[in-house]
């Protein structure tokens, strides 16, 4: 089925036309400028189409923000933005600046690197084979992702969408879950994944899931499905009745209706549980810990590798700061990625009521 | 087959009963239109045939089938529903041919069958719209379009043409008695146009409050409403009732006595309190009412306002009894109005004292304390002396 | 995924430190050609599975691999503060049972004591575990800078300074020199304060935990001494260091220290000093290697053991007073849970023995427990520790070993957290000793009726 | 999953017909198509079980792999774990756990003597105002360092995020990359934010320390400071998860229908009230999960405050759970009793979600 | 003051120019009605005036004011969705509500507006159903009401009643007259129903795709269309149109032939193509016609199909030259087709012969080639010679 929401979603094109002033944040002139976004923002970046009008950018801005309190709240609007920016972004130019930094002249760094090592981005891969521990990451994670996904999504619609007795207590019992500390779990499961079980032998050599991606996205599903359930079972439940009913008498079955139009239209909420999922599994450590013996070729995660720049007294700052950089680049491609999915207002035009 | 059939239905939410012990059945090819007040329970009983509602209680077949528990899928309908609900996530082409690519049709089908069925609502050129990019009406259209592409053995159309122009609506109503009549498919419709249930349906089926009042050919639900309320509903503007009582020779009423022979009303007696309906056209101005064949005694009365239609007038008249009659109040009820049609050539004006007279093949009557209906045209019932009508005039 | 091993191949864990230097290609030493040399089995093959080098995470993975009676790894590298709990846990092979008897004499005769102590059955005395390397602290300073302002630096190495006089010489040393910092050491709330650092303060100071050096191992009805004198003024010492002359510090001694100390380990207190920004550090062996070359200080680089405050006859308790170093070290484990223990005990025997230690010395510089052997190393191969080979006999010698009973790490955290406090001045060092004392103790007894 | 139960009724019958048009398909008599109809239900068995269930029936139905995995993994363990907490700690031999010992673990917890470094909960009653003291002070108990840490955290986070959101939400040049920069804090992995936060706040390194020492707020040694160390942690952890407030609140909002601002636009709503009215009721069920999910782990940090300041300095709950646990002594009875105990305390934070939102519309509890 | 005032409006998207360029003006307190085909662009006119769309040219005005740029909710007006957009998580006393408490009324106040709305929709005892408990004619009477409780100085109301039924909506329809006379408000209002737009409006603006065709009286837009578009568009069922050449001495069709003196027409000359518009109730049969005061000379025709409406029955006419007309094609256009409406009581059948006549009064011409009117009644256009009609009978 063809991707409408990627020729929708006005950023396509907004990079294109960087010509004019900062006065025209919304305008990308061959769109409907107006307020039917289909991804629509709320409010704050509509009133500016008069934009223009040929006067200096400045001036313009000053006329019109007395007649246009909109101005005012555009203004608001873009300090908060790079304010958000500067803030999350300073810690990562900062550990740019470690990483850059060549080891053992870590000191006094507060805008500049202290000396100016780009090597350790090359040395990373010497040490240790880092990217051996990100194929492992995310191999785990995608699997641990699709198998939350699709559970969730079942659990998330019987929760969401359907009346059954029990409904609340058995949320509340998904939920506990999360009450416990993940130490919790820990001697259980440490004795677990430990057993040999003979209907594995043929499979793992051994009998146990212990060194196995089985073993790392068995329990990190488990353990991530809640909040993917309550994320989706949020997300279902507002999906409106009409969407689904449509689709019944269309021909589809129940499960169908899930895949072919619920899931669909909680695209935002699907994408999010994904992406959180997604990056809590790629850095996972507890469980992870747990279920490998911290060798590369045995499957373990990414964290693993970080720490194995720690020495018994000394620790490598600058290649754990180059490593976790190159580290979470998988998950911003991610991250691009999915935000088409989590920005896209879907449900507009779908019902009149 | 295709025959529906419903058994006792009943949906009761918490606080309403939506419908209420609806039994009917609906011949295969037979094509039976609900009408009846909003809320009155039309979607509901749809979504019961559909199968998008559970029924409290009863039965529904599809053909000789009990489907009460089968899911949508599987009772072979297609559904145009009250609130569109198209697929926002789809473009117009993927929201038609949604049924068709599921049951796994090739692409060359699927394309031919959804241009077809894009002709047929006029959407020739939109497909690759997405619904948020599209008028109300053609919205509405799309939603068609996505329930003829199928061959279902049932259609459901709530209140399909809505958001349509009178243009279009001509059109579509052709095209669907068309598809009705090549395809011989059972269609159940809503619509609040009448119109459109008269001209289209083989049967008009009539709710209220949940209860099905009456389900008969068009024509018959206009000259033989089975109750004042089918009586009252169908038909543009309603039909006229005026209060009365039976008395010995007729049937007496605030303003005006209809002769009668309140014997041959079987169940009623003297005194019994009876309503009489006419319609608007059924009332005459006496000036021109020679070709009656039988007519009322003469009424006085006084136009108050006239509604120019274009191609009719309404005249609201109060009976002359009445001076003081207030707008407020729904003309079709209060006692002493009575709103009739006339051609626009008429020549009659606001303000002015005329008589009229009703044509008593077309007077109903109704229990009034039942609103059954009792009797449909007085020229079965004489008057006990004809001609020597009177009128009250205090 | 299968995961069939070779035969003959025995798992051990270590870190990439030690892996490293496992196998070589070619004709290049490493410890397997030396292992074979020593008489190994030429089928058996030491497979090294890197841990991280942190030695708290590798307590846990040594933990749940015992825990869950996994094997591989068949033989655990386990940090000399931590053996003993897992011995006690019976998730040891008792060597004394196994090894041959010329190997466990040769052992038990030159190893030294110290780190044997902590490889040890602390009831019975059987060696559970073989000591791979030792380690031990040093305290670092320099010369050069030292000298300058006018201290004769010359006899410290093997007799070190009293705290007073080295405190006035580094005072003076670093407002000469013009630095930004006197001494440095590690005062984080952390396993290291009170294994070590405060440890050798405190023994310097002839202060004891336990109430003197026999009590190390014997966890119940040891006597508990933390709150002695001794052991607060050491602490007062140290306030004296951090903050100068202010509440509960001792005259005399000047400000030498940053107080950013008690939020340091190992490597934030060593950065200042190899950056040449610090007149002396506290800190390990690896410490001499990195700050001895002559790229770094070279010859100027002057190392010993902890200056004392209370000779060893002064002291109250037996074995403490005098100049100390602090033990570290790792010990090889053979898991009871492996099926490869002949292996792996020949792989241990192998280990123990002289030339192995030294090609790993030479290696990877880690001092070989027999320490007679350090001597034999030259600069050119084991770099600048061989110089200071006089200054290890003699850490050896006064080398206190961490009381690593079962009950330490929970006995550690409550002392770290202690001496942490009453160094920030959060507590007087007297009342946060007391309150130790009192939670010492209950400790102690939950021992006693646990095991009954 | 997707793969269609199709209606054979009309694939079944349409290649005969295939060459009509719909409209004068009229050779497809209703006998076919009942015909081909049986022919699919039997033909497609499961899926049509599946399909005629009752609701209740699916939805069990639906729920059971979700509640498979989780047994095996989360309550099969948690029960172990629980009986494991009656036990008795035992240091020495190889069986981990001694005699039963019923809530004596609990009661050691909650009175301040459990053989912890830092104490879960140990205040004292007394006789004047205010009734109860301080056995050791505030930051250094776990209980209230935890809540603390919760409350403050998941509020600003909370503010902050919806704010981000509210942010990202908007149609600006550039917005694409503005999103995956506010996104991605949450994708570093804890250790490394810790380790960025304490080389700045190490004086040799970074200049946190002294920044805020000269405004007057820290001391000296920030991260051995219980106070300092506590607001650093709370930074930290704002810094990363605000981002996981941001996407689960912008995910929110996106799925509002648009059309609800047009009307509430034109019938005179200010921005603030179209965001009072519209907004935020119809984003609370994503915002109330995702409040829920954060308290609950901000109710759990521990790796954050392990790579900053250290457990000693900022114990928390599950601090205590993993010292227990890891430290080496081996007390995984207490370990246990303090882990159903910190849930225990979770579960009575998330008891007043609950109570506060069931009314809520769209809560769901 | 609440002039509204349409400037040279025009809205485009990316392939769509929904509206071209409209100007209008609207009287303050005027009641205009918006009709033209699905996806005409009066929604978006709408939405222009609301401030919800931005039109890519042109400018709005609201009283004196240039409100292009002004926020919706400066613009005092209230308005109907077609899509009716209510809220989801506020029942329907919040809905209703909801203007007035953005605007802080007192509760007291509130109750009072809402409780009034409520009644004039008929929802009382609604009040606190949420949306997706109510039928789709409910949700509909919801919006109004959240419309009508506020005093706006403009209404805009898209399609407010086309859920409705019949009834029901001619109880709104005259609330909706009160409301608009009492409050004195301006209306805009989009409806597809032709007794709607005829009886409720001042002027009604005919739009056609995108761009406006007239704006004028209902019966203005009735009686003399301004172009073919409008008398098509206007009257349900639709104008009958006949194509024609002028002659010599008259109006020339394939069938018959109307005389008038084509020298009148001042713009068109012999020869031009011209098309004869007359609406079905202006054609008679000939032994009816005695009533006319002009007729044309009579045509031979044979009725096809008959529809009975029950106040009064279509007859599709087959004019006599056209044996093999197909039901398919629209018979408004179809040449040789004629629709006329008679009373129910005309004796008349399908398939026979019968002579009918035109009422000259009511003829319209047109210039085939622009589709602008070129007059309205023929009788100021005398034939050269009355009483000669010739039927072409080929
Ligand atoms: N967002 C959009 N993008 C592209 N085209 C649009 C969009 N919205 C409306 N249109 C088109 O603009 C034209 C006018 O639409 P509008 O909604 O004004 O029609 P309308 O007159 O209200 O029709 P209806 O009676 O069917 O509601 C239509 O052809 C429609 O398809
Ligand atoms: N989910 C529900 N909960 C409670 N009551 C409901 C629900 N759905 C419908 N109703 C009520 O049931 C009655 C019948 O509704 P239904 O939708 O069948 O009416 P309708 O005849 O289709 O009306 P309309 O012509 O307005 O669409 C109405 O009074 C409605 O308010
Ligand atoms: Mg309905
Ligand atoms: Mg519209």
């Amino acid at each position: 089925m063809p991707d409408r929401n990627d020729s929708t979603d006005p950023t396509n094109d907004t990079e294109s036309n960087d010509t004019d002033g900062i006065g025209d944040g919304g305008g990308d002139p061959p769109r409907d400028p107006t307020l039917h976004r289909p991804d629509g923002g709320t409010t704050v970046l509509e009133d500016d189409r008069d934009a223009e009008l040929d006067r200096g950018p400045l001036q313009q801005w000053a006329a019109n923000s007395i007649s246009h309190p909109e101005r005012v709240y555009r203004a608001m609007f873009y300090v908060a933005a790079i304010f958000f920016l500067f803030t999350t972004l300073f810690p990562f130019y900062w550990l740019l600046m470690v990483a850059l930094t060549p080891e053992g002249q870590l000191q006094d760094i507060v805008f500049t690197p202290n000396g100016f090592n780009p090597g350790a981005f090359v040395e990373v891969f010497q040490v240790i084979p880092f990217h051996v521990y990100m194929f492992n990451s995310f191999v785990i994670a995608l699997g641990s992702t699709i198998v939350v996904l699709v559970i969730a999504s079942l659990a998330g619609y019987a929760f969401g969408r359907l009346q059954f007795p029990g409904r609340t207590p058995l949320m509340l019992l998904v939920l506990v879950i999360s009450f416990f500390p993940p130490a919790a779990f820990f001697i259980p499961l440490n004795d677990l994944f430990n057993t040999s079980f003979a209907f594995l032998r043929p499979i793992t050599g051994d009998g146990t899931l212990y060194n196995t991606p089985f073993a790392l996205v068995t329990p990190l599903s488990a353990i991530f499905m809640p909040l993917a359930i309550f994320i989706l079972t949020t997300f279902y439940g507002q999906i409106p009745d009409g969407l689904e009913d449509a689709a019944r008498v269309e021909g589809t079955t129940r499960l169908g209706a899930l895949f072919r139009v619920i899931i669909p239209l909680s695209a935002p909420g699907v994408a999010t549980a994904g992406v959180l999922t997604f990056i809590a599994v790629y850095n996972e450590f507890f469980f992870s810990f747990l279920m490998t013996d911290g060798q590369p070729e045995n499957w373990a995660p990414i964290l693993d590798g970080i720490l194995a720049y720690q020495g018994q007294y000394q620790v490598l700052y600058n290649l754990m700061a180059a490593a976790s950089i190159l580290g979470v680049i998988p998950v911003a491609i991610l991250v691009v990625i999915a935000q088409e999915k989590i920005v896209s207002g879907l449900t507009a035009g779908a019902l009149k009521e | 087959m295709a025959r529906v059939r419903l058994e006792n239905v009943t949906k009761r939410y918490d606080d309403v009963t939506a419908v209420d012990d609806v039994s009917m059945e609906i011949e295969d090819g037979e094509f039976v239109t609900f009408v009846g007040p909003s809320g009155c329970g039309k979607s509901t009983t749809m979504e019961a045939v559909a199968g998008l509602t559970q029924p409290t209680e009863g039965r529904v077949y599809i053909g000789d089938d009990d489907v009460t528990n089968l899911a949508p899928k599987d009772r072979g309908v297609a559904m145009v529903f009250q609130n569109i609900a198209l697929f926002p996530h789809m473009d117009v082409y993927e929201n038609i041919s949604f049924g068709l690519r599921l049951r796994k049709y090739d692409d060359e089908e699927v394309r031919r069958r959804v241009e077809q069925a894009a002709d047929i609502v006029q959407l020739e050129g939109m497909l690759d719209r997405m619904p948020d990019e599209m008028s109300g009406g053609q919205r509405q259209r799309v939603a068609i379009a996505r329930a003829i592409v199928r061959n279902p053995d049932v259609f459901l159309m709530d209140e399909p043409l809505a958001n349509l122009d009178a243009k279009l609506r001509v059109h579509m109503r052709t095209e669907l008695q068309r598809l009705h009549r090549e395809l011989g498919t059972t269609i159940i419709y809503v619509t609040h146009d009448q119109a459109e249930a008269m001209t289209m349906s083989n049967r008009i089926a009539v709710l209220n409050d949940g209860r099905l009042q009456q389900i008969a050919p068009p024509l018959t639900c206009y000259n033989q409403p089975a109750n004042l309320f089918v009586a009252g509903f169908i038909g543009s503007p309603s039909m006229n009732f005026i209060e009365g009582e039976l008395v010995e020779d007729g049937l007496e009423t605030r303003n005006f006595t209809v002769e009668l022979d309140p014997t041959r009303l079987q169940s009623l007696s003297v005194g019994d309190a009876v309503t009489l309906g006419v319609r608007p056209e059924d009332v005459h101005l006496t000036r021109y009412a020679d070709s009656l064949a039988s007519a009322t005694s003469p009424i006085d009365a006084r136009t108050d306002v006239l509604e120019p239609m274009g191609d009719e007038v309404f005249i609201y008249l109060l009976l002359s009894e009445g001076a003081a009659g207030s707008m407020e109040e729904d003309p079709a009820t209060s006692p002493n109005q009575l709103l009739m049609s006339v051609t626009p050539d008429t020549e009659i004006e606001a303000e002015q004292d005329v008589e009229v007279v009703l044509d008593r093949s077309k007077i109903h009557l109704f229990d009034s304390a039942t609103g059954d209906a009792l009797v449909h045209g007085l020229t079965d019932l004489p008057s006990g002396e004809p001609g020597t009508t009177r009128s009250e005039a205090d | 995924l299968a995961r069939g091993r070779k035969p003959g191949t025995v798992v051990m864990t270590a870190a990439s430190d030690i892996a490293g230097i496992m196998h070589s290609g070619g004709d290049k030493s490493s410890i397997q050609k030396a292992l074979w040399e020593a008489g190994l089995d030429e089928d058996i093959r030491v497979e090294i599975q890197t841990v991280v080098s942190d030695s708290a995470t590798r307590m846990q993975t040594a933990q749940s691999a015992l825990e869950a009676g996994r094997s591989p790894p068949d033989i655990h590298m386990m940090d000399s503060g931590w053996t003993v709990p897992f011995i006690l846990r019976e998730q040891t092979v008792n060597l004394s049972d196994q090894f041959p008897n010329d190997v466990l004499e040769y052992v038990n005769n030159n190893y030294l004591g110290a780190i044997l102590e902590t490889a040890r059955h602390p009831e019975t005395g059987d060696l559970h575990a073989l000591p791979l390397f030792p380690d031990l602290g040093f305290t670092l300073y320099r010369k050069d800078l030292i000298a300058d302002a006018g201290y004769d630096t010359g006899g410290w190495g093997t007799d070190p300074p009293s705290w007073e006089e080295f405190s006035t010489a580094v005072r003076d040393a670093r407002d000469q020199a013009n630095l930004g910092y006197g001494y440095t050491t590690q005062a984080n709330a952390y396993e290291g304060l009170s294994c070590c650092t405060f440890n050798e303060v405190m023994t310097s100071w002839g202060g004891a935990y336990y109430g003197g050096a026999n009590n190390l191992f014997t966890a119940g009805e040891r006597p508990i001494t933390v709150d002695g004198e001794r052991a607060i003024d050491a602490i007062r010492m140290m306030r004296s260091f951090i903050e100068g002359e202010s509440e509960n510090t001792l005259d005399g001694y000047p400000q030498i220290s940053p107080s950013a100390i008690v939020q340091w380990t190992e490597q934030e207190s060593l950065s200042p000093f190899s950056a040449g920004n610090a007149v002396s550090n506290r800190n390990w062996s690896y410490a001499i290697a990195e700050t001895g070359t002559e790229e770094a200080f070279g010859e100027d680089l002057g190392v010993m053991t902890t200056p004392s405050a209370v000779s060893e006859q002064e002291a109250e308790y037996q074995g403490v007073g005098g100049t100390a170093s602090a033990l570290g070290g790792w010990n090889l484990a053979v898991s009871p849970f492996s099926e490869r223990t002949e292996e792996a005990l020949q792989v241990l025997e192998a280990f123990a023995n002289e030339e192995v230690m030294l090609t790993i010395f030479e290696l990877g510089g880690f001092l070989p427990p027999n320490l007679d052997l350090v001597a034999e190393a030259s600069t050119d191969e084991v770099g600048p520790v061989a110089r200071y080979g006089d200054v290890v006999q003699s850490a050896s010698e006064n080398a206190i070993p961490r009381p690593a009973t079962d009950l330490w790490p929970e006995q550690s955290a409550l002392i770290y957290q202690a001496v942490n406090s009453a160094y920030r001045g959060e507590q007087s060092p007297t009342s946060a000793m007391n309150d130790l004392a009192t939670e010492l103790k209950q400790s102690e007894a939950e021992v006693q009726t646990n095991d009954n | 999953m997707t793969t269609e139960p199709t209606d054979g009724a009309q694939s079944g019958a349409e290649p005969e017909t295939g060459a009509e048009t719909i409209t004068d398909g009229g050779t497809l008599t209703g006998g076919d198509m009942e015909r081909s109809r049986e022919r699919d239900r039997t033909g497609n068995a499961v899926i049509n079980w599946m399909e005629n269930l009752s609701e209740a029936a699916y939805a069990y139905l639906l729920l059971l792999p979700a509640f498979a995995l989780l047994a095996l993994i989360a309550f099969y363990p948690l029960l172990r774990t629980f009986v494991m907490s009656l036990r008795a700690d035992q240091t020495r031999g190889i069986d981990p756990l001694g005699a039963f010992v019923g809530v004596e673990n609990y009661v050691d917890i909650l009175t301040g003597n459990a053989r912890l470094a830092r104490q879960f909960l140990d205040v004292g009653l007394t006789s004047s105002f205010p009734f109860v003291e301080l056995g050791t002070q505030f930051f250094q108990q776990a209980l209230f360092v935890t809540l603390a840490f919760a409350v403050i955290s998941v509020v600003l986070e909370t503010v902050i995020g919806f704010g981000q959101a509210y942010v990202l939400d908007q149609d600006f040049r550039g917005r694409r990359w503005v999103r995956v920069a506010i996104i991605l804090p949450w994708a570093v992995p804890i250790v490394i934010q810790g380790m960025i936060f304490f080389l700045l706040f190490q004086p040799t390194v970074g200049f946190g320390s002294d920044l805020m020492q000269s405004l007057g707020i820290f001391s000296a040694t920030p991260l051995a400071n219980s106070r300092d160390a506590f607001i650093i942690i709370l930074v930290a952890d704002i810094w990363k998860s605000s981002a996981f407030m941001a996407l689960l609140i912008l995910a929110g909002l996106q799925s509002i229908d648009r059309s609800l601002y047009d009307v509430a636009r034109v019938a005179g709503a200010s921005p603030w009230q179209r965001f009072k009215m519209i907004t935020l009721p119809l984003v609370m069920p994503a915002l109330l999960v995702a409040m829920l999910f954060r308290t609950m782990d901000a109710m759990r940090v521990f790796g954050l405050i392990e790579s900053t300041a250290g457990c000693t300095t900022v114990p928390s709950l599950t601090c205590l759970v993993v010292e227990a646990m890891f430290g080496g002594t081996r007390i995984f009875a207490t370990a246990a009793a303090v882990a159903f105990a910190t849930a225990l305390v979770i579960g009575l934070i998330i008891s007043i979600y609950v109570l506060l939102f069931r009314d809520t519309e769209g809560g769901m509890y």
